[in-house]
């Protein structure tokens, strides 16, 4: 049995869903263009996350199993729904930074893999903590290659110009090739690391 | 059968918690939400015509154009948010025209257009050869208006949008 | 017997080429193209393309951790492609960054030499392009003055982006580009030496330049096309860049199909595309292909009859 | 005329200078010949004689269990000392027979002079080549009768006597030219007589002009007779392979995996033309043959007549021994041949040249990854991707390297020279033939 530490520090370090799942592509490539946009996306996320796997947890005894799936995307999509409108009415930049991408948590590997493989066989304490891992882990990843990208494509962090007026930002950062670059570096690195301390 | 039944009811009773947790959110963030698209409104309108009181919108050719009116309810001119083939997709502008017919003000607000050579656009050394010229004038590439060595699809793209903006503004609105 | 006498298996006699005598080869034959460049714009360029070799072999050498800078030469050939690609005198930061990315991201990460799957120095420069058009790319250039130190000389578009340079200055190299790209009769003397060395065949060269001339020709007619060719980066590209070695097709027809479909795309950019130029793209994009161009062209064995429909 | 080739092929240093133009002079007698009981393609031989017996040269020592081998004959006269397995040159330890030389050279008295060649027919011809134990001398030892009898629905029309010569380093059959013309001649024409066919060439590398000019007068003897050609051939690797000499000299190309009978034409080797007529001229039977002693680790390079069975060290020993640098020893060519960690090793009826190279030739180079340069597809003469089937070979992928035609190859190296990264491509792709090879036998 594993502790709750340990369900906790999985989704940060060794179950890390961007750098060692991989999972969460698409909210990872498209809005990671600055610091504050990934860190919301993470945060929203990690919001949907929470909520629906304390809902699903809770449920999991209610909901019969073969129509579970309309059950979660229901209660993921309401999440969703809220923290699209919420975000609207109180921090519109970057509810329009991230467009699109807000509705589309609803589909999110992350959040219907975390449903299906964890909240719904354990205890709701389980699966907040399994949640804030998770969610914690992706909001670290999306945040360092939002600000890898903001430092070098525009010469900031979190909109805090840092770099002086000689620098001139890396555009191909700002564009989508500069997003996978910038992940495929960071995949290789990680995973460079994780090896080199022998984690596997 | 029964099991059937009772899944659709969990279901129903799932949906209908779930809509009733968003009407009231939204309940709280609509006004929200309709008070700051206001007020974002005002100041893109005010950077162009610092007057303008209140603007009517209309819709031609699946565009917006918003006619600006002063406190005196004097038309003082026209914002179109209107749209520019470019290199990179379409490129998402305002054009502000004054009730003379002058481009008083252009502003970018969405485009595609490469770093760096395209994205000259959105920048002054473009922006200040559009200001200015008025609906009589010929707008043609070349003629009156230089593309930009190197981002001639992106320059030229705009010039002729702002062509047809001017006569579709001329003729419904001057 | 002094000594063991040693067993393998045949053969026992090896060309005395090797990786590094090819690259060398190559630094040869882009010396003249180095040369003229220097003559034309000035000891800026001989600085940008020391820059970006010293960066270049540097890399290489920090990521493979060695001792030997030149190793087997092919990072001393990616840096000096690489500069053959920018204007006479970019920001030193910029060339090293070029170079960096070149060998780090454009190579040595898909497992060094031999495995990279795009050309390095061409990835390089699309980086750099991207990110800093401006200082790449833009649309000033330094005009060339035969003998002078260009660093007062006068800007001036690129000839693709005015069309108004005469043939004759395109051949010899008397109007504004890239280092390596505005003399036709330098390429043309390294490309020989490729030739007479046996390192690159007709077959991709001659597919890139006859697609880039016959669109050109189409687009405008006869001196149109010829204008295509020896204007911009076409005979640096058609000659040094889509013949490397590593990321073109290997089998015969797979070369011809792989340097008309570089032609094309560069011609597709150049006549419809907002970029002036559009070799880097154009033989980016056929380097991607390449395997599949390879899988597909297999060539029939010898004595092999071809089945009929 | 014109100058004749095929597509592909490498243009190696040929190091013929060693010894071109030399001519053949007999080996020293050894003091004991080993003769091997398996020296051609096709089954091993049993002994007819036993350990005592006093034998003479010529005498049929070994007997064929099968029809795909030839026999073997006593190279010296003295008595069988041993019959045990000893080392041979192409690797595991095979049964020899030992015999002592007596120093007389005792000819064996079945060894007659029989009826001319204008009177002999076809079968008889066919006889005599297998009696006198002919292999092909280029190096494969394939039995000549068997090549000599096609299957009855092929008509052969063509003979070719592959005088080519395109290993470096070698010179036998160059020799053999100068000296002995007309018995190649005289080969080919037996050859044309047994198989029916109308028509000879004789294609030779125009890196020997002299031996060009030497042939021509020979064949200018019987023209009329028979319609024989000399056709010049482009100097180039390996212009002497089968499938290669026969799409220059003939323009036809033989299918994947067929015989050269398949486009009607029978391929032999100077040497085996000379034992042919000797056969027929003598009675002679193949017991010695022209063996090119060169390479730069040898102190007196030459074009030997040596009997078979003779040690290669002896044979060195009488070349002025190896230089202090050299370090290997090849048998056959420097494309092809084998090396050898011994100089006690006999030679045998494919043992075409002894090969001393020196240290320059046996540094060992770094192994660099593929770079694709294309110069392995463009030089190999089967129009294969050398470089796809290593690789393939390499990462285990054999369903991959048969695809890319693995099975096609001959083996002759010319990738594997020319590779600038050193890789060992012929090697790799020799793991997938025997792979290959193993599961379809399954």
């Amino acid at each position: 049995m594993t502790t709750l530490a340990q369900e906790f520090s999985k989704g940060i370090f060794k179950e890390n869903p961007t750098f060692r799942l991989v999972l969460g592509m698409c909210p990872t490539l498209a809005v990671t263009l600055s610091a504050i946009n990934g860190f919301g996306m993470g945060i929203s996320a990690l919001f949907v996350l929470v909520c629906s796997n304390i809902a699903i947890s809770a449920l999991r005894n209610v909901i019969p199993a073969k129509v579970r799936m309309p059950a979660y995307i229901l209660i993921i999509a309401t999440f969703v729904t809220i923290v699209d409108m919420v975000l609207k009415a109180y921090a519109a930049t970057l509810h329009e930074a991230l467009g699109i991408f807000i509705p589309l948590i609803v589909v999110n590997c992350i959040i219907m893999g975390r449903a299906e493989a964890f909240a719904r066989k354990n205890t709701v304490g389980r699966s907040v903590i399994d949640a804030l891992g998770m969610g914690i882990g992706f909001t670290l990843s999306l945040t360092v290659l939002g600000i890898i990208r903001e430092i070098f494509g525009a010469g900031s962090i979190f909109n805090i110009q840092i770099m002086g007026t000689a620098f001139e930002p890396m555009g191909i950062l700002a564009t989508p090739p500069g997003a996978f670059i910038t992940l495929g570096v960071m995949l290789g690195l990680v995973n460079y690391m994780f090896k080199r301390l022998g984690i596997e | 059968m029964r099991e059937s039944y009772k899944m659709m009811l969990i279901l129903l009773i799932i949906g209908v918690i779930c809509g009733g947790l968003l009407s009231l959110v939204n309940g709280v963030t609509q006004p929200v939400i309709e008070a700051r698209a206001k007020a974002e409104f005002q100041e893109a309108m005010g950077t162009f015509f610092p007057d303008v009181e209140r603007a009517e919108e209309e819709v031609i050719g699946g565009e917006n154009y918003y006619l600006c009116y002063d406190a005196a309810d004097q038309f003082i001119g026209v914002v179109g948010n209107v749209k520019a083939a470019g290199y990179g997709g379409e490129i998402s502008y305002d054009l502000a025209v004054n009730a003379a017919g002058d481009i008083v003000g252009i502003r970018i607000s969405e485009h595609g257009e490469t770093a760096g050579i395209g994205d000259v656009i959105a920048k002054d050394t473009f922006q200040e050869r559009i200001i200015g010229l008025n609906y009589a004038d010929p707008i043609e590439a070349g003629v009156d208006v230089d593309t930009i060595t190197g981002a001639t699809v992106s320059t030229g793209g705009m010039i002729s949008s702002i062509r047809r903006v001017m006569n579709v503004i001329g003729e419904n609105f001057l | 017997m002094a000594k063991k006498l040693v067993v393998s298996s045949s053969p026992h006699i090896k060309s005395p080429e090797n990786i590094r005598s090819i690259m060398v080869d190559v630094l040869v034959a882009l010396f003249p193209v180095a040369l003229m460049a220097v003559f034309l714009f000035g000891y800026r360029a001989l600085v940008t393309m020391i820059i970006a070799m010293v960066a270049a072999m540097v890399t290489e050498a920090i990521i493979l951790r060695k001792g030997d800078f030149f190793g087997d030469g092919s990072a001393a050939v990616t840096g000096l492609l690489l500069a053959m690609t920018l204007p006479p005198a970019p920001p030193w930061w910029v060339v090293v960054i070029g170079s960096v990315v070149a060998i780090a991201i454009g190579k040595q990460i898909y497992g060094g030499i031999g495995n990279n799957i795009f050309n390095p120095a061409l990835v390089g420069r699309a980086v750099l392009v991207v990110s800093w058009g401006g200082h790449v790319a833009g649309n000033v250039w330094l005009k060339p003055v035969p003998f002078g130190l260009a660093a007062d000389a006068v800007t001036k578009a690129s000839p693709l982006a005015s069309y108004d340079a005469s043939l004759v200055d395109l051949f010899i190299g008397t109007v504004s580009g890239s280092l390596g790209e505005t003399s036709a009769i330098a390429l043309i003397i390294g490309a020989i030496w490729l030739f007479y060395r046996g390192h690159i065949d007709w077959r991709i060269p001659g597919g890139f330049i006859g697609a880039v001339f016959i669109l050109g020709l189409i687009s405008g007619g006869f001196l149109m096309g010829l204008y295509h060719v020896l204007a911009g980066g076409v005979l640096l590209g058609a000659l040094f860049m889509a013949t490397d070695m590593v990321t073109s097709p290997v089998t015969k027809t797979g070369k011809i199909i792989f340097g008309v479909g570089c032609g094309v795309v560069t011609m597709l950019i150049r006549l419809y595309g907002s970029l002036p130029e559009g070799v880097t793209f154009g033989i980016l994009l056929m380097n991607g292909l390449t395997p599949l161009i390879d899988n597909f062209t297999l060539p029939k064995k010898f004595g092999e009859v071809k089945k009929s429909a | 005329m014109s100058v004749r080739s095929f597509v592909g092929g490498i243009h190696p240093s040929y190091y013929k200078e060693f010894t071109a133009g030399m001519s053949i002079t007999p080996a020293r007698p050894p003091s004991q010949v080993i003769i091997p009981l398996h020296q051609n393609i096709g089954a091993p031989c049993e002994a007819v004689v036993q350990v005592g017996d006093e034998v003479k040269v010529g005498q049929k020592i070994g007997e064929p269990k099968g029809f795909v081998s030839a026999p073997i004959f006593a190279s010296v006269s003295g008595k069988v000392t041993k019959i045990e397995p000893y080392n041979h040159p192409l690797g595991n330890p095979v049964t020899a027979i030992f015999i002592e030389n007596d120093g007389l050279d005792t000819p064996f008295e079945g060894m007659q002079p029989g009826k001319p060649l204008e009177e002999l027919t076809s079968d008889e011809i066919k006889q005599i080549a297998k009696d006198a134990g002919l292999v092909g001398l280029g190096g494969a030892t394939f039995p000549t009768h068997v090549k000599l009898a096609p299957p009855p629905d092929i008509a052969i029309d063509t003979v070719i006597i592959n005088a080519a010569e395109c290993e470096p380093f070698l010179t036998a059959d160059h020799a053999l030219m100068l000296e002995r013309a007309d018995d190649i001649v005289y080969g080919l024409k037996a050859f044309m007589k047994a198989l029916g066919a109308t028509k000879g060439i004789i294609g030779i590398e125009d890196n020997k002009p002299d031996a060009i000019a030497n042939m021509q007068k020979a064949v200018e003897k019987s023209r009329g007779e028979y319609d024989i050609e000399i056709h010049t051939l482009h100097t180039k690797y390996p212009q002497g392979a089968e499938k290669m000499l026969i799409k220059a000299t003939t323009g036809r190309e033989v299918p994947p995996g067929a015989l050269p009978m398949a486009v009607n034409v029978v391929n032999q080797n100077t040497g085996t033309a000379v034992a042919m007529a000797e056969a027929i001229k003598l009675g002679k039977p193949l017991y010695e043959r022209v063996i090119t002693v060169t390479g730069p680790g040898i102190r007196k390079p030459g074009n030997l007549l040596v009997k078979n069975g003779t040690l290669v060290k002896d044979i060195i020993k009488q070349c002025g021994g190896m230089k202090d640098n050299a370090r290997k020893l090849i048998l056959g060519g420097p494309m092809m041949g084998l090396a050898q960690p011994t100089d006690d090793v006999p030679v045998i009826k494919g043992t075409s040249g002894v090969l001393i190279l020196t240290e320059e030739f046996v540094q060992e180079y770094p192994i660099s990854a593929c770079i694709k340069c294309g110069k392995c597809v463009e030089v190999c003469p089967m129009n294969l991707l050398p470089n796809f089937i290593a690789s393939a070979s390499e990462k285990q992928r054999m369903d991959l390297a048969e695809k890319y035609g693995a099975m096609d190859c001959f083996e002759c190296g010319s990738c594997t020279y020319t590779c600038p990264a050193k890789r060992p491509l012929v090697q790799w792709i020799r793991i997938a033939k025997g792979e290959i090879a193993a599961s379809r036998r399954k």
